[in-house]
């Protein structure tokens, strides 16, 4: 789940940087603002909470055992935009001392599990009004959707894969995520049993946000399955569909040529290509704080 | 534990220890931004690479071998996919997927071998990466140690009482899980009155003031210019 | 001599029912140190944390240094009381040593390098300072509790509130505490269950029981009495 | 007499490099106490962890009752030797301090009613029965140590280690725990700093200093000589 550096093509990570980064700086925000300054401590021990439970051994049965990964678990119990945060910070972490994830594909994992992830767990907790149903889904959609998320970004990056390996992920997705619904259930119970009060009732605004959520995800997933340059593995899948070139030609905007065709040397076009994406990046957040820091100084 | 030899390399003072983190996370990152876009045919660029962060390993005064060892951690996971290269027909593809995983985890415990974790977060700040979760950071990695020992301690309490912690079943995990999470829920609250007792109202003040000197200037170009130099030289 | 804490009417009850002060008349005047004793579970702790307002009285009213503990004053009375918690891991929250000391410094809004001059002097007092740069989680419980002493030795509370200071510290550590304490000019709250540390200290103790006070008096004269 | 506990040349050092046990050599026959003493850091608590296995040596051996502490015969070894911890938060994990009790006797095989049974017979014994369906972490800090003191007592071990099992009992509650051990037939390994503790239950301790047993000898004569 956690894609290292050194797997995804430099269109892939560059775009999913540009969406995750100003995506976690509009979250934070949002985050900040909903809550007071009791967030702070509360979302680093969730934190460090989510990391220590995934310690705690889940027998799965035939003497296998399985952990939470606690994307939905974590928007259930702070709401979704406080989740994506802690998620952040636990991707960061553990991607910087444990490299577990790259620190380039930092904004494909962010993207994949701690908004789409998370999102994806929100919007059925959401619907179903906080039941046990909707907590099953939140685990079982949080996770399918990152997976299915990271396995099309590998494949857009042309990492080879065997057809038949496809349909073995994808019988492997279904049984984690429905072993990630059941102990987001069966914490969730737990957590209610001990500390009763302690999920987040869904809010009607709150609804709103997780399909808008889901939407954006869905769309850009479908955005990426054709921006692809080198889709080996889907390359049937699109190829079958009949919709691949006509998709590719329509897409092929300046940016989708961001090859900086200046510069001859193909291989050092990509580094640069790279550069400027994170310059990019780094522009546009700080164009974001700007605005959020102007916005506050008005509101105070 | 992985972080605890970390932690216990960060605290050099070697050269490389007294770079100002900013500078240390843009040069991790154009190396990776060079290593992420390596080609099966470009072995010799790889191999400067590989040789460079080595030398710098060195500089460090860090234990070469075993930082080499640490950054092999990411190489279980690079075979599975070289396996599948392999089979679908591009093996060449997954030994470059091994070589750059490699490199660019090598390059990350580099980071992080010689950047203390305040001064990183410090880092982080400086590059305007969000202060509010610079802050969760930083409140996640402090408690991280805390609430793994705990877990670990309830666990070991429950083997010691019990014989084998395996003899729990799912519902008495899940108990467990949920007995954590309370406790961790009460330890926030704990924490937020210790903070709110010193007069914490919302904002986290920070003094270490890390200033950029002409060594880090150094320190960039010197690096970055032959990082990117071989990529456009080698074919 | 002025009037440090004034509480009447105490009352707290825990979200769960559990009804853990019932009543509580306390005074203490600057300067005095007090020790306050009673049996687990008797409301000492609860009692502390409304010192400075980190729990709201269910019922009863409280004055620090003149100040009612409401709201709109809590950021004063924070100033003046300090409060060293019952553990130290939830005190200890900066990554270093001395920016943890320095923090309350610096949220009263003094400059990096005084709050940095200030939190050296404190570590200096609790022997700690060679330690400034360690991460908290790298040092032993006792060497914790000290730096968790430092912080609010740094942050110059008219009021003192420790709440069993001298667990884990070896006895060395113990005696070195009570010399410490006992140099320090300020009015002085000691919860502890360590009669001889608590003698070193006070001549005055307050007893509670059930959540509320049941007797004060000198320490030797309520530890006959309840037989502590 | 038979001997329960022989550790030879033990050496522990902890994945930060802290070389906690430098070379340790330990007997205590069975239906023995016997006191450790030590600064903090020096290696007390790390010595315990290793009597029922939760540690695996970085050299030397650990016999408990004849068994080599190994993993085979970890089960085995941890139904012989009972542990507080130093931390009780460490201690209860289950929501109710009742269940928290009947955890040992549950998994042992005895029924859910024996269980229970058992589990309040060990809460009377550490005044606690009134508080069985509390959730641990909803107690003070005394009687959560009550409650961790319990849980081992239902456990019916050959071996009772206790790692500063006084911290935040009130002194009834220290000088009831120190009846209540001297009464138990079993030998047992005292760590602490509270040396009145210390001379109620044992003439006989072992001092650690720097990760290694620098006296053996009676109490007295071991605080004399390191001026404790
Ligand atoms: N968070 C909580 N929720 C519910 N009840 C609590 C909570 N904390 C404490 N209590 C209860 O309130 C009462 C008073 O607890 P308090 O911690 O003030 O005791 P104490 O005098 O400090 O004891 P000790 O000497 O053991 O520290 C006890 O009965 C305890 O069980
Ligand atoms: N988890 C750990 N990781 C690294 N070092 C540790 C760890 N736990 C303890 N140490 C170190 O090992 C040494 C021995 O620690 P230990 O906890 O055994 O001391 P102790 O004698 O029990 O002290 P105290 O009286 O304070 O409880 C200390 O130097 C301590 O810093
Ligand atoms: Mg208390
Ligand atoms: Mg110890």
């Amino acid at each position: 789940m956690h894609i290292p550096d050194g797997y995804l093509s430099t269109r892939v990570w560059v775009i999913t940087d540009l969406v995750a980064a100003p995506g976690i700086a509009l979250l934070a925000r949002r985050a900040q603002a909903k809550f007071n300054h009791h967030l702070i401590p509360l979302m680093g021990v969730m934190g460090a909470f989510v990391f220590a439970a995934q310690m705690i051994n889940f027998p799965a049965g035939n003497g296998t055992s399985s952990h939470l990964v606690g994307a939905a678990l974590l928007s259930c119990l702070l709401g979704p935009a406080a989740a994506s945060i802690v998620m952040t910070a636990i991707l960061a972490t553990q991607a910087l001392v444990f490299q577990d994830g790259g620190l380039l594909a930092l904004g494909a994992n962010i993207f994949n599990m701690a908004i789409a992830g998370v999102f994806a767990g929100y919007l059925p907790y959401a619907m179903f009004r906080g039941s046990r149903v909707g907590l099953f889904l939140a685990g079982f959609f949080s996770l399918m959707t990152a997976a299915v998320l990271a396995l099309s970004e590998l494949l857009i990056s042309g990492v080879a894969m065997p057809p038949a390996m496809l349909s073995v992920s994808f019988a492997w997705f279904l049984v984690s995520a429905a072993i990630e619904g059941a102990l987001t259930l069966a914490v969730a119970v737990a957590l209610e049993r001990i500390q009763p009060g302690c999920l987040r009732k869904p809010v009607a605004g709150g609804r709103a946000w997780a399909v808008s959520g889901l939407a954006a995800v869905l769309l850009s997933s479908a955005g990426w399955l054709f921006a692809s340059d080198r889709p080996d593995g889907l390359e049937s899948l699109a190829l079958k569909a009949g919709i691949s070139n006509r998709v590719t030609s329509l897409i092929a905007s300046p940016f989708g040529d961001y090859q900086a065709s200046f510069v001859a040397n193909p291989r050092l076009a990509k580094s640069v290509a790279g550069l400027a994406g994170i310059l990019v990046i780094y522009g546009l957040c700080m164009a974001i704080s700007r605005a959020i820091g102007a916005t506050r100084r008005e509101g105070a | 534990m992985r972080h605890a030899r970390l932690e216990l390399w960060s605290r050099g003072t070697s050269f490389a220890h007294r770079r100002h983190p900013a500078a240390k996370i843009l040069v991790t990152l154009v190396f990776l931004i060079a290593i992420s876009s390596l080609h099966p045919s470009q072995a010799r660029a790889a191999i400067f690479y590989f040789v460079v962060l080595t030398a710098l390993a060195s500089a460090a005064k860090l234990p070469v071998p075993r930082v080499l060892l640490a950054a092999a951690v990411v190489l279980p996971f690079a075979c599975v996919f070289a396996l599948m290269s392999f089979f679908a027909g591009a093996p060449e593809k997954g030994i470059a997927i091994m070589v750059r995983s490699w490199l660019s985890a090598l390059t990350t415990v580099l980071l992080m071998a010689t950047t203390a974790q305040p001064d990183l977060l410090a880092g982080l700040e400086a590059l305007r990466v969000p202060r509010f979760l610079v802050q969760v950071m930083q409140f996640l990695y402090r408690y991280l140690l805390v609430l793994i020992e705990e877990a670990g301690a309830m666990r070991a309490a429950a083997a010691s009482r019990a014989g084998k912690a395996s003899t729990l079943e799912f519902r008495r995990a899940s108990a467990a899980a949920g007995v954590l999470f309370a406790r961790s829920w009460g330890r926030a609250n704990a924490i937020h009155q210790a903070m709110t007792a010193r007069g914490f109202t919302g904002h986290i003040p920070r003094f270490r003031v890390l200033r950029i000197t002409a060594a880090d200037v150094w320190f960039v170009f010197g690096l970055v210019g032959p990082v990117l130099a071989v990529r456009l030289v080698l074919p | 001599m002025s009037r440090i804490v004034e509480v009447r009417e105490l009352r707290y009850v825990w979200e769960d029912g559990t009804e853990a002060l019932r009543g509580v008349d306390f005074d203490l005047e600057a300067g005095e140190t007090v020790a306050l004793l009673g049996p687990n579970g008797s409301g000492k702790t609860t009692f502390a944390l409304h010192l400075n307002g980190l729990l709201k009285p269910t019922q009863g009213t409280i004055k620090i240094d003149g100040l009612p503990v409401i709201e709109r004053n809590l950021s004063q009375i924070r100033r003046k009381v300090g409060l060293v918690f019952q553990d130290s891991d939830n005190q200890l929250f900066m990554p270093t040593v001395l920016e943890d000391v320095a923090f309350a410094p610096m949220t009263s809004g003094l400059s990096p390098e005084a709050s940095a001059e200030k939190a050296m002097d404190a570590l200096r007092l609790v022997a700690m300072d060679h330690k400034a740069n360690k991460a908290p989680w790298h040092l032993s419980a006792g060497e914790k509790k000290r730096v968790a002493i430092a912080g609010i030795l740094a942050s110059d509370p008219l009021l003192l509130v420790l709440d069993e200071p001298t667990t884990y510290l070896d006895p060395p550590g113990q005696r070195s505490l009570a010399t410490l304490l006992s140099e320090l000019p300020q009015a002085k709250i000691l919860i502890t269950h360590d009669m001889p540390f608590a003698r070193m200290l006070t001549k005055e103790a307050v007893f509670f029981q059930d959540g509320q006070i049941a007797g004060r008096g000198p320490v030797d004269q309520l530890a006959a009495h309840f037989n502590w």
